[in-house]
């Protein structure tokens, strides 16, 4: 087992494209996307979810340490134009014959 | 009066509107039932298909006249008026971005509400042309554009660079309007023929789904009628205050072009009523200084129930003086 | 016996109860057939939709005589009646919380099977009151209430603090309650003129929604079925034994009072069912020492199976010897 | 020529047809449309239950016939013969495991495809035998098992353990094999009776909920599309010129055996089509070395739209010819 | 980047009001709501699903470590009744124009 | 608070009961599931969701540290065949009557 690290970026469904291609231009190509996640930030409730298209999506992606500063400088202008927050931590990847940092 | 009070109630006593209250006191007596996601965007799309598929149906029958040209030309000056004039009343109380947001708002229109008055003028047997809903297809995305040629000449940093691209397909391309758009053009291509196959699901099941729909919508505007409070009370007169207008307008602009009673009808409703899906998708994308819950929960909590309750029946009053 | 063989075999022979085999079978065979969220719910929101509208619209045709009131009567005292003496029964063998949710859910009813037995009658031809949906409703709520109850009187902690306004809300305003009751108002309010328009929603695809929910079903049964082991052999007899009690004393209870034979079966439905749906969320709420798994399993893989391949023919077998 | 030119003209002016190229369009043009989950499952579930279920009814209806017995040898003929050779052309330029994961996926069936097929007879006024149900049924499982014997034979660690039970429970009793047999086995106990009361359901809405289904897959093809360019032009030869092999053989046999008409079009779709659902799914857990975007895109994004475009209209030009 | 808190709680849907109002007096009004999530935990399956509401909800709430008191204090009452679960981790802040961190 | 461990997934649909069973085995008896995640890994996208079959779940669970050696052991394998990824973390559970802890 390895250190990498998990990105989390919760941010509304409009934005996800953008958020994907910035995440891929930093070089992560792998991503996990849930949604349909409600909730409550700065700019209110997203409750009415697919009704007023206004629903979030929870973004997950895990990469190596190296990529994260390319990520930030991807993805913080995006935040910082529509909303959504993003969040990083430390994980150990269990080695597998693909994983993360066998690329 | 009393005509109209007639006209009211039997708008209210429908299963459209019963179940749109029914939704609503949901929401108030605080019951847990509620419509799951994906469920209201499968309606939605449902209805949206099914209005179109009859609409291109009809449109083939009654052809390309004068008479269409007309109407659809009323459509879209009253698409591009509304939201540059309703701007202007807005900005005497709000920034530019949340007017323009909330301009385009009601420069829009809400699909829901036309089909709702589409089954009243059903019930009474009154006609209606199916080129109405090329009508409807035409004034949804004009607004928008308005709307951010709006925010782009009264924000000072001028040179606002706006991703044209982006916009326009966001105005033209969204799911209602192309999904409408397509169902009409299918519609009009297989004709007599294709509607008699479809017909025991676009038309039998129209008036079913159309009641559970409103159910969803009575639990999701009741759900917004908390976020008003922080919305003022001039924003909740605009609500109300700003339809009644536009359809006043827009019935006289009906009777100068001679439509018939159910078409000038369902054009008061679509200069009423306000988006509250496609223009809010598209604003956040590209008026992101705007707040969201203005321009959603007046156009969803106020004027969305205003326009099926009270709405539809007293445009149609206004029909029976200017007609009579 | 004959007759009641015969009975059974047309009931088996029914879309319903063949497909609800079907989808048990899936999970035996371990196949990977499942109806995905949130369709299921979609269903039986549909259903309760579809069968309050017509009680309601046939409840205004009948009006709402003595026979309506004694039956609602005789509906509510079996909806107290059976809870509190299931109660001592259950207390033979459970704790005061087990027994009390298991009470409380065999005091309430299962509404799936009451449309599957109106589903059943009007395939003989049999004829039934509007009516009975009321009693339906009437029929949910009050052993929630009655549960509780047993629970703060044979605990200890006899103070024990209940959120008393959210059991309410839970009882009276739960969803299904809620949309049911919603929609008997509205089919009342609207009448004929309403069941015409919504006819080819409510009534086309009732019988076919109904097939499609059964086959869910009957997957949701027969996965909770390996619980059953951990239940033990007298809660299983105990949800077989009881509902054919419960549906002796509410066929009597039915003549007594002189309900025609298709309103009989229907309220011997009533009192045979228990609840999957509203009691388990409102007892894990306000009862959460009792066990989940022994309340649901029961109800949903046994009493339910049960009720809809043999019960409903057994019942009918009753009626044709009491009613002779 | 201008025969076959007239059954395309008449098979793309179908709303089906018109509806997945709506989807195409919409991908195509970037508008944002989508059908949400789990709503295609759900249409899909309905299409094989209602197809099921009337092929079953229209089984008890024909009896089984010799005709009935060579109709289903027939189909499991080409079932097992399709994916072996096959297999051997995609050895010339594949591996063993991409190239026994598309033979598979080649020698399955598409049921959309047939059902479309169906509905095209219909509205020619073509008819069709219930028992063609079966035969979909009976071709969509050997090609997996087919497949799997050859990546045990042409690879190099000959011993390669396979959880057998494992596979033939994805062969045989994936949801969409048992619901699909399960409703036909329902359809023939209940017969006639059954039909009528599930009638409005199963064969009202039958068309209607084909036609949103064709939107669906239009996207989900469309989308695919991109994929196509890591594909090569060997594959994507392959996704067009096989299934009019295929058909082409098909029919041949269909001849022979004496089919009706319009038996042998629906025959000679099942030939060509491709599965891009059951397949799939088995071959990710069986051959998970083969690449899923090489057999899902071909069969999706290339055979099926050729299929149901171009295909069916083609196919029936080749009965007018040889059954002339 | 600076640090803050992950809060995540996977509980009954019934009890998910309950536990944003808990969150909401903690002084964290921000969150993020996954439904129908189905699992196992110490009260058995919850695989019905929407069929016997016994579904859960996984809620997940970014917020500032001093918080993380008061959020303990709401919120244990309430897995102690009903059952569910809460942990809580560490995760770096992309800073954006509103932020957890820049309340 | 203590230290437990979390677990997190994300696989093939398909696989989910294989991984449950290989988490079970391994003592670790609570989790909880999410499904129709969308996602991109080293197999491409998995976009066609339920359509296709082809979609993911996202499964976590949490555990004592000590039970992530034969949580590793039982995983790898289903990884290293069908796919899929498999990441662990350090977070502080809150103590409540039942946990993961106090079992
Ligand atoms: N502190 C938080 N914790 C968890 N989720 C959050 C938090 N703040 C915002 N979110 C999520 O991010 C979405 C967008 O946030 P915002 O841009 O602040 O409106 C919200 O709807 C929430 O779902
Ligand atoms: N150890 C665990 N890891 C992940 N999820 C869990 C764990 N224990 C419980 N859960 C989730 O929390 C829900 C409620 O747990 P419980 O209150 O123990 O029945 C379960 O249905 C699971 O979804
Ligand atoms: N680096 C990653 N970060 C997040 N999710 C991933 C990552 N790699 C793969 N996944 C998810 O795991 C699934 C299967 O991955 P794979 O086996 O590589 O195709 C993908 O569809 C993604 O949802
Ligand atoms: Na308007
Ligand atoms: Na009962
Ligand atoms: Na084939």
């Amino acid at each position: 087992m390895h250190l990498v690290k998990k990105i989390e970026i919760i941010a509304n469904s409009f934005e996800l494209s953008k958020i994907l291609d910035g995440l891929d231009k930093s070089g992560v190509h792998g991503h996990a996307v849930i949604r349909n996640v409600a909730g409550k930030g700065l700019r209110g409730m997203a409750e009415d979810l697919d009704m007023t298209m206004l629903d979030n999506v929870y973004i997950i992606a895990f990469c190596m340490p190296e990529q994260i500063k390319p990520v930030v400088e991807n993805i913080r202008p995006l935040l910082n134009k529509f909303g959504g927050t993003c969040y990083i931590s430390d994980v150990m990847e269990i080695r597998s014959v693909k994983c993360v940092a066998s690329l | 009066m009393d005509m109209n009070g007639n006209l009211i109630m039997s708008n209210i006593l429908n299963p459209p509107v019963l179940f749109f209250f029914l939704g609503m006191t949901a929401v108030f007596v605080k019951s847990d039932l509620e419509i799951p996601a994906p469920v209201p965007k499968l309606l939605s799309l449902y209805l949206l298909f099914a209005i179109g598929f009859k609409g291109g149906v009809e449109l083939i029958k009654s052809g390309v006249t004068q008479e269409v040209l007309l109407t659809l030309l009323a459509a879209m000056l009253m698409a591009c008026f509304v939201p540059i004039y309703t701007f202007f009343i807005l900005k005497l109380k709000l920034d530019t971005y949340d007017a323009a947001a909330i301009a385009a708002t009601y420069g829009s229109i809400s699909a829901v509400t036309f089909i709702t008055a589409s089954a009243f003028l059903t019930e009474l047997g009154m006609d209606f042309d199916g080129y109405m809903v090329a009508a409807l297809a035409l004034m949804e995305s004009p607004a928008i554009i308005v709307g951010l040629i709006l925010v782009n000449l009264f924000t000072v940093d001028g040179k606002r660079e706006f991703a044209w691209k982006e916009v326009l397909q966001e105005a033209f391309l969204n799911s209602s309007v192309f999904l409408l758009v397509g169902s009409l053009v299918i519609g009009f291509l297989t004709g007599e023929h294709g509607w008699q196959v479809l017909e025991p699901f676009t038309q039998g099941m129209f008036y079913g789904v159309l009641t559970f729909f409103l159910l969803d919508m009575g639990l999701v505007a009741a759900r917004r009628i908390k976020d008003l409070q922080k919305t003022g009370i001039f924003l909740i007169s605009f609500a109300i205050l700003i339809p009644i207008l536009n359809a006043g307008i827009g019935l006289l602009l009906a009777k100068l072009i001679g439509m018939s009673q159910g078409d000038a009808l369902l054009f008061a409703v679509l200069c009423a009523s306000a988006s509250y899906i496609a223009v809010p998708a598209a604003m956040r994308l590209t008026v992101p200084e705007a707040n969201p819950s203005l321009y959603v929960s007046t156009a969803l909590a106020v004027t969305f129930p205003f326009n099926i309750i009270v709405g539809i029946p007293l445009y149609l009053y206004g029909i029976n003086l200017l007609w009579r």
